[in-house]
């Protein structure tokens, strides 16, 4: 049975380790927060913080104090803050472990594109080309294929770009697929998914 | 040298002109120039550009110069809030500049540190590179040469900044993440004007807290802000 | 994740090795990473570069490195302090490369900002702009192309700093003038150890009172600190 | 007579105007601070500070405060500090509105000469290139002769430059000379000083 949502969260917490510096992206990416356990992970919030706490009890909530998804939050007992320019060039500058992001599409050679659909809404590339230029492990969480049942891992991206050759992990519903020399690689499959399964739904080489 | 001023309005006066460039803070509706954008729009300056992180929601924050189409181009990162911005934009009304987020900090900041233009690897191979200079950096791991594109600096004719408190020499201190976008805002004016919740006598801010130093700063109001919060979320006490 | 090491010798335990970059903290004698300067001259290693805006005096700071002949070169922007410096860079035997210091501070941050170049105006038409690439920008008062050069940023493989306080996550808090050279050095490199007076609990600093996120920080040692005056300037009472 | 060192400082104290952020370079730059009166001037140190104050008293001194000639200072109730990045970010981004410097050399179009004798000690020139660049306004204090009476305002400077037609204004110690189209203007001469004898000391173009 594919993995839920909880649990392409959960999986995705696996690939944190003890004292990392991690940037969650909006969606499934923010559920993994609830899955670290007893890993010291601190995690940063582009709009300016490092150290992010849950959501705050109702009554609390501090308009000062919000995520990038813009939602309320609360402050821990290592939390900094800072300003937008110190907030990316710590991003830039390769001091953030791992983003955690969602995506539309990645194409076999780690091309990313997750922030535009031409013609349809256009809303913004937000911090997501920063991210997938400067964190040093960029894992993508996603759904395998599309409503209509089409890949989402495909030879090339169709849809305007992200960042060029910067995904190095992709952890869907059926399975986790590294982007590796020539292709993707199957690293795990998803309970009752077969890696038939997983060829036969991705575009992209496997290799 | 007196930078404090009665209002808004006051503050604002012979600064604004038709077609200026206004460098603006905040982060979504998170400490945003509130009172002096309510001013910008009394006034009835048009043809604005506006270099903002996002470009308010319906009715608050930038919002309101949509609204009444005061604004001619937006140079943001997410613009995902506002349906007004939307209609404008797809109807070709508004212009729109998209700047990767960390990319458009740094072009606030390099502006107002007399930077005219940087090299960052964000955007190269996509959208936000075409057109743009690209050059390469011997920064990967071994050495490895690296793709950068180059970006400039903004220099905004005037700067619209909120912070939470002032000293009356424009000392500047910020409360937690409606920090954003302020102060690389704030230095990238030629004129900057900041609206505080909190007006301070000199003396009473730790020297070594200070966020801004008023040297980027030249006129100040104080005043109520409504501070509106986007998205309110909770857990439930039995959740701790 | 454990940050807080035992001693300067520890905390540099695996970091040193010889011909590598380091780049150090500190303004004159102001804020300068002593204890980790002696336990890099106890380390014997050798050939290094180390960008500092100054080079110690005879006897003190980076001039023990001197002294030791561990420096093959600096980059700095004024080594007028050091009688062993001048003697050592007349007779050829020290590589010195001059950077004016706004270019130094700036290329440091730029390093540890993600940043490969930048162009300023600094040095251009100068002995120090000899050789970098000119560019025009149109940045004058009525947009008139004026020239910059490309500075390219500082990525150094060890960052040796000294700060105030320290919580145990590596979030730094400076004091006065002592902060300077500091920040911009601690994000320029790959490696980055601080040390400080008092290592303090998590949560006993107020997060708005950062100056340098932890997440720059790798390793902190607490220890006692000389702190040197160069030039005692003073007045009397009775001129109050 | 020619004006003596204090008597260039006081002359120079009335380029500054209320409201101004000055930077005073090391030498008789500094002195320029005693003569401000009630013009509310908040001094910058390019170590990373503004709002400078005068020394401490005796025994007060604090390793931790210093301006940028190293001196042991204090602080304001304006104070401000902040690190060297920022405090150059201010400086290049035009935000002091005067430089009062020293100087080997001007010459007639406004190139300046001040961080270098070659053959002779080198110390570099600290933070003078980037106030030269950057400031709106630079007024130099210097000598008009060197100590054999050979001029130090000249056609061209001889020695290494600071900056390229970066001077606004010099006071010597003969009077006050502003760079112009086609050379140097004699503004003032100190009390007993003739424009004639400016002239004869002067190599630059006197317009």
């Amino acid at each position: 049975m594919p993995w839920d949502r909880n649990q392409m969260a959960e999986r995705a917490a696996q690939e944190l380790e003890d004292g990392m510096y991690v940037n969650l992206g909006i969606g499934i990416p923010t559920l993994v927060a609830n899955y670290v356990g007893d890993k010291d992970i601190t995690l940063q919030s582009e709009n300016g913080m490092l150290g992010m706490g849950p959501f705050p009890f109702e009554g609390e909530e501090d308009p000062d104090l919000i995520n990038a998804g813009k939602q309320t939050i609360t402050e821990l007992n290592r939390t900094s803050y800072f300003d937008s320019a110190m907030s990316f060039a710590m991003i830039r500058g390769g001091k953030i472990a791992a983003a955690i992001l969602g995506a539309m599409e990645v194409a076999e050679n780690g091309d990313l594109a997750n922030w535009m659909i031409p013609g349809k809404l256009v809303k913004g590339m937000g911090g997501a080309m920063d991210l997938v230029a400067g964190v040093e492990k960029v894992v993508v969480v996603m759904d395998h294929t599309n409503k209509a049942g089409e890949p989402k891992l495909l030879k090339e991206c169709t849809l305007p770009l992200t960042g060029t050759g910067v995904v190095d992990r992709i952890i869907t519903d059926l399975g986790v697929l590294d982007v590796v020399e020539g292709g993707l690689k199957i690293v795990e499959t998803a309970p009752g998914v077969t890696e038939d399964e997983i060829r036969e739904k991705t575009e992209a080489t496997i290799v | 040298m007196q930078k404090v001023y009665e209002s808004a309005t006051a503050a604002l006066d012979g600064l604004l002109r038709d077609d200026m460039l206004i460098a603006a803070g905040g982060f979504g509706l998170c400490g945003i120039p509130e009172l002096l954008i309510d001013a910008v729009v009394d006034s009835g300056v048009k043809n604005l550009t506006v270099a903002s992180n996002n470009a308010g929601v319906d009715g608050f924050g930038l919002g309101k110069l949509l609204d009444t189409r005061q604004i001619k181009k937006m140079m943001s990162s997410y613009v995902g809030e506002n349906a007004e911005f939307m209609r404008q934009y797809l109807s070709g009304e508004l212009e729109l500049e998209f700047n990767p987020q960390g990319t458009l900090a740094e072009r606030m900041r390099a502006g107002g540190a007399g930077i005219a233009g940087f090299y960052t690897k964000t955007g190269y191979g996509t959208q936000i590179g075409e057109g743009k200079e690209v050059k390469t950096f011997p920064t990967g791991p071994d050495g490895q040469e690296e793709h950068y594109i180059l970006e400039e600096g903004i220099f905004a004719d005037l700067s619209i900044v909120k912070a939470w408190k002032a000293d009356d020499t424009g000392n500047l201190v910020f409360r937690k993440t409606a920090r954003n976008f302020n102060p690389p805002a704030a230095m990238c004016g030629k004129v900057c004007v900041v609206e505080v919740e909190e007006i301070v006598p000199r003396g009473s801010l730790d020297p070594d807290h200070i966020h801004l130093p008023g040297i980027y700063v030249h006129r100040i109001i104080q005043g109520e802000h409504e501070k509106r919060i986007e998205k309110v979320t909770t857990r439930k006490r039995e959740e701790a």
